[in-house]
């Protein structure tokens, strides 16, 4: 299934206020695997993100998302396979009803009301948050905001989630469920995070990021155990692999 | 400043709706037709940041007291005329529904008086011309101090007309303008202070915000001189008409109120603007007698149009009190009637 | 008012309108034209009119019960309000010095009736005001207004002005709350702090617009805000409706006061 | 010392919307602990720390901060006393660059600007940051921004030190170095947060929060091992003491 590819080819981007945020990055995401991608504070994980359904546009090089070249003709396309979860649910819940939020997606791509319905219902039981239905999100607690800001990228059905720290402020339980959830779910995902026992426990290669380059990219069990290597990049043990 | 529901009459309330709502209409239209998808959440968080922004407050030197931003100018230099003008109607819809700040009805007169003055009256014709290119910080903020002094002066003499054009209060029209111009020039200037402020804070911190909106605007995505003429034409002709319809039809709030100031002979300037068949009930209204309370009481002059307006005068009052208190109790009754039933 | 309890204030509310009553259930679009309605007719009364408002709170006393509105909490709204319409109204009674019988023996001044009049019209307009954002959820509201015929540009920003206030609200919170937690009650107020936190706030909260923007291109937005078929108009509401009218109808221009007054005085005697 | 003594007495607080998130706390940490606040989502957290200087005011119980009963008279002198470091360092980096920023509270205080500049340095050296001295902060990292927020609080020389979710956000290198700065502060140090591992770390008392009450109090040791009673608080055990 070539269409669930992510690629990026020696993509480069500058701000314009002049930071140069990534240099050369390429890589090669094929169908069906889970990806971390880590560093330090200010490496350019967010900014690599915002690439992959064209928010930012390369300043040079080129991302594929499956068949596509990703232009300004094609990112609408691209934008219904992509579904990116960012850090802050508060700025991704922008309807004032949980419902509506989650039919927000599916309504934009033209389903008729039955059909959203049922996507709207079954992307909340998904995140176990049907009950959550007509709340307004300034009601809900960080952990529900965060599963509703899922559910709604979830209703769109995309093939391939991308997810910026999912778990910052979460308690230990919701962030129990929230690793669990995204074990379930079955196409191509990226995980940017801090949180290297969670990416641990989901992904299975992982991409270390230092000043915009691509410094290793390999099996998880590999880069996560490289002490070195993790603490060149402001990184260390996941911390359940610390000896105490 | 808000103006309040219950200082209005329906012909005045009914009126400013009409002028709001058109405004609200045609800058939606303005904006369908040229708009970046960009700026619809911009408005919505924009409008939610001044809100915020009106709940911080500072000490103002001297004085110890404390003020805060009104919000219209600033949107304005942000958003561009129509925008601004649509979140700040949106910003007292909040205020009217969540704090009751005037209230649902003066609502029309308090858009009219913070939205339109500020984003279509002042922003293009003080604000832009003082500004010039938008790259001097003096400029920017002698505008900014200049403008939102214009706009609040406008609109605290527009709450002078649409409370004397109401007729509930007493207050002269001299005594009135002399208590609110004054005010609001301090107000005007502390608000303009600090709406400069922090226009040229985030022009240092991150010019690239303010670049598109502070310089070289193209004229038909900003606005121009015959946009807003078009605009305060249009206004005209709708306020116009609703407050001829309402004078034709409902004549008693104004009647009152133009009685009132053609009585005491000041208000002469402020009717003449308005459509000429004010005037004829301006002077048919001129004939009454000095409006005194027995004397409506005893004459029908004011009952023709309803017969059975309730005056008070003595000996009805007396059953008026009573009925008056039996009523109340009994809406008491009802409501705590209703409580208990629903408690078990 | 400080900042808190104006934020809790708005979350109250707000809480209140997400009750499930018989007056919550209503269309928003039948709450609305009554509420209008309703505000129009007291306020048309003339300026001295004070017996013929009294049957008038009848209509926000049956809100509030049946809606489970907490009396006090409406109660203290009123009274703190923005105190405009009360400065105003206070010189009626010394302007005014026109002398009224009330009944023989009993002289006042007609500025303190006009005074009274605003007073009343005063309650019942921002009591019905409050009390129709209590019963009805916001959003209820802006559909209402969508469906009646507001231009769907400016409701979805109101939408989005309603769903960012509590956001944007609990961050200004915060700042204001460290700015106050290192000013030992001394200089830290002054209007150079002042510009100083409402601009980073500002820049803030264009960077938090940019975010909002790419979630929603992320969800296919493209420049139309999709709208669900919410509410169907049932026979309760066209009831509740057709009843306001006809109360106020009534009460407008039968002086019910009067009547039962006299009614009341002719048994007695 | 009695005055680095944080008591809470019976102390409830109900928001005025209704919400009752805190009911009959009491606790006393005497001069020199160091305690850990844990709790699921929404325990109330971080409403204890808005009583620790005044910030909320109790509904009913007390409130003492050394020799100070909390009243609206003294919140000003307990605000001296106490440094409170929020979630987020961008709520709390108002001034336009990170030297008037650390400077508001000393200036505040009174000092002249000899003793200023003292404070200042001593502060920003103590977390690292002395060369950020003139950045404005929307230009720091993360995990610059929270070190400067610290930086702002230490240089009021606060007795005692309350912490809310220090770590969040931050990279593990940052999040690392926060624990060694953490640890070398002397007086009185409270932190709330989801990180157990970090509590582990800094503290030896741990008080557990559920629906704004006092479960377990008693050593971190004791507490974080117990699997029963983090679990039913949402909680589980910290990762460095689960097994892969
Ligand atoms: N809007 C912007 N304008 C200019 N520079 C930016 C912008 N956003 C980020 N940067 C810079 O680009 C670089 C990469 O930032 P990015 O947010 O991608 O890092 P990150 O790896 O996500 O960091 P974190 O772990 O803190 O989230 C940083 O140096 C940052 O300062
Ligand atoms: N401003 C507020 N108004 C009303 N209720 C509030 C407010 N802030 C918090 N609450 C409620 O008070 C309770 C305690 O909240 P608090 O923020 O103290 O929890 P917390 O333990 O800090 O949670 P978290 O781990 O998510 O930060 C929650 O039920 C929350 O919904
Ligand atoms: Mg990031
Ligand atoms: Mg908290």
């Amino acid at each position: 299934m070539s269409h669930h590819i992510v690629e990026f080819k020696n993509v480069s981007f500058r701000y314009p206020d002049g930071t140069h945020a990534l240099r050369y990055i390429s890589f090669r995401i094929t169908h069906g695997e889970s990806v971390g991608i880590i560093g330090a504070n200010g490496a350019g994980k967010s900014t690599l993100l915002l690439h992959m359904n064209g928010y930012l546009m390369p300043t040079s090089g080129s991302v594929n998302i499956g068949d596509l070249y990703l232009t300004r003709q094609t990112r609408q396309e691209i934008r219904r396979k992509v579904g990116i979860v960012f850090q802050n649910p508060d700025d991704q819940l922008f309807m004032p009803t949980v419902y509506e939020d989650v039919a927000f997606g599916p309504l934009n791509l033209g389903l008729d009301d039955t059909a959203v319905r049922d996507r709207v219902e079954y992307a909340l039981t998904l995140v176990n948050g049907l009950e959550l239905k007509n709340k307004p999100p300034h009601h809900l607690s960080c952990g529900q905001k965060s599963a509703v800001a899922i559910a709604a990228v979830m209703a769109v059905e995309p093939d391939i989630l991308a997810m910026d720290e999912p778990a910052a402020n979460l308690d230990p339980r919701s962030r129990r469920l929230l690793i669990n959830l995204l074990k379930t779910f079955q196409h191509s995902k990226i995980i940017a995070s801090h949180d290297l026992d969670l990416i641990m426990d989901v992904c299975q290669r992982c991409i270390v990021i230092k000043e915009g380059t691509v410094v290793a990219d390999g099996p998880v069990s590999e880069i996560l155990t490289d002490k070195k290597l993790l603490e060149e990049n402001n990184l260390e043990l996941p911390l359940s692999l610390q000896k105490r | 400043m808000h103006m309040a529901d219950a200082l209005l009459s329906p012909a005045v309330g009914a009126t400013m709706w009409a002028g709001s709502v058109a405004a609200i209409g045609y800058s939606s239209k303005k904006l369908k037709e040229n708009i970046d998808n960009k700026t619809i959440p911009l408005m919505g968080v924009m409008g939610a940041f001044v809100f915020a922004a009106q709940m911080i407050n500072f000490t103002i030197p001297v004085t110890g007291s404390s003020g805060h931003i009104g919000g219209g100018m600033l949107l304005a230099i942000i958003l561009g005329p129509y925008a601004a003008f649509l979140a700040m109607a949106s910003i007292l819809t909040v205020q009217a529904l969540f704090f009751a700040d005037g209230g649902l009805l003066a609502l029309g007169c308090n858009i009219w008086n913070l939205g339109i003055y500020p984003c279509f009256l002042v922003y293009p014709l003080i604000y832009r011309p003082i500004v010039g290119d938008g790259t001097s910080a003096k400029r920017i903020s002698i505008a900014a101090i200049v403008s939102v002094i214009i706009a609040l002066q406008l609109g605290a003499f527009s709450v002078v007309l649409e409370t004397l054009l109401s007729g509930k209060s007493e207050l002269p029209f001299s005594t009135f303008v002399l208590l609110m111009q004054p005010i609001h020039l301090a107000i005007g200037l502390v608000e303009g202070i600090a709406t400069a402020g922090i226009i040229i804070y985030v022009k240092n911190a991150r010019p690239e915000l303010l670049e598109a909106n502070l310089s070289f605007q193209p004229l038909d995505s900003g606005i121009s001189l015959k946009n807003v003429l078009v605009v305060f034409v249009i206004l005209a002709v709708v306020t116009g008409g609703a407050l001829s319809w309402f004078a034709s039809t409902h004549p008693d709030g104004l009647e009152w109120s133009i009685e009132k100031v053609t009585g005491k002979g000041e208000l002469a300037e402020a009717t003449q603007g308005v459509a000429p068949a004010l005037k004829e009930i301006q002077e048919r209204t001129a004939f009454l007698p000095d409006y005194g309370f027995k004397s409506a009481a005893n004459e029908p002059s004011n009952e023709n149009e309803t017969p059975h307006w309730p005056g008070i005068e003595a000996g009805t009052s007396v059953s008026g009190i009573v009925g008056g208190s039996i009523v109340l109790m009994f809406i008491l009754l009802i409501g705590f009637g209703i409580r208990l039933f629903k408690k078990q | 008012m400080t900042f808190d309890e104006q934020y809790y204030n708005i979350g109250f509310i707000d809480q209140l309108s997400y009750k499930d009553t018989f007056v919550h259930r209503l269309d928003p679009r039948a709450k609305l034209i009554a509420t209008l309605l309703f505000l129009f007719t007291v306020i048309s009364f003339s300026k001295y009119e004070i017996n013929a408002l009294l049957p008038f709170f009848l209509y926000p006393v049956l809100l509030m019960s049946i809606g489970e509105i907490p009396l006090m909490f409406i109660l203290r709204k009123v009274i703190l309000v923005s105190p405009f319409a009360l400065f105003i109204g206070v010189f009626n009674p010394l302007l005014d010095s026109t002398h009224v019988v009330i009944f023989s023996g009993l002289t006042i001044s007609a500025g303190w009736l006009s005074f009274f009049s605003i007073l009343l019209k005063f309650v019942l307009t921002v009591s019905t005001a409050l009390l129709l954002i209590a019963t009805t959820s916001f959003p209820g509201v802006c559909h209402g207004l969508r469906q009646l015929g507001l231009p769907s540009i400016f409701v979805s920003q109101l939408l989005f002005l309603y769903r960012y206030i509590f956001v944007l609200m609990e961050e200004t919170m915060r700042i204001v709350r460290a700015r106050n937690m290192r000013s030992y009650g001394k200089s830290g107020k002054g209007i150079k702090i002042f510009v100083r936190i409402t601009g980073t706030l500002f820049i803030r909260t264009i960077e938090r617009a940019e975010r909002v923007y790419f979630a929603m291109l992320s969800r296919g937005f493209q420049g139309d805000m999709p709208s669900l078929k919410r509410f169907h108009i049932r026979t309760e509401d066209i009831i509740f409706t057709l009843s306001m009218i006809i109360f106020l109808y009534v009460f407008r221009f039968y002086p019910a006061t009067e009547i039962i007054g006299r009614f009341v005085q002719g048994v007695l005697s």
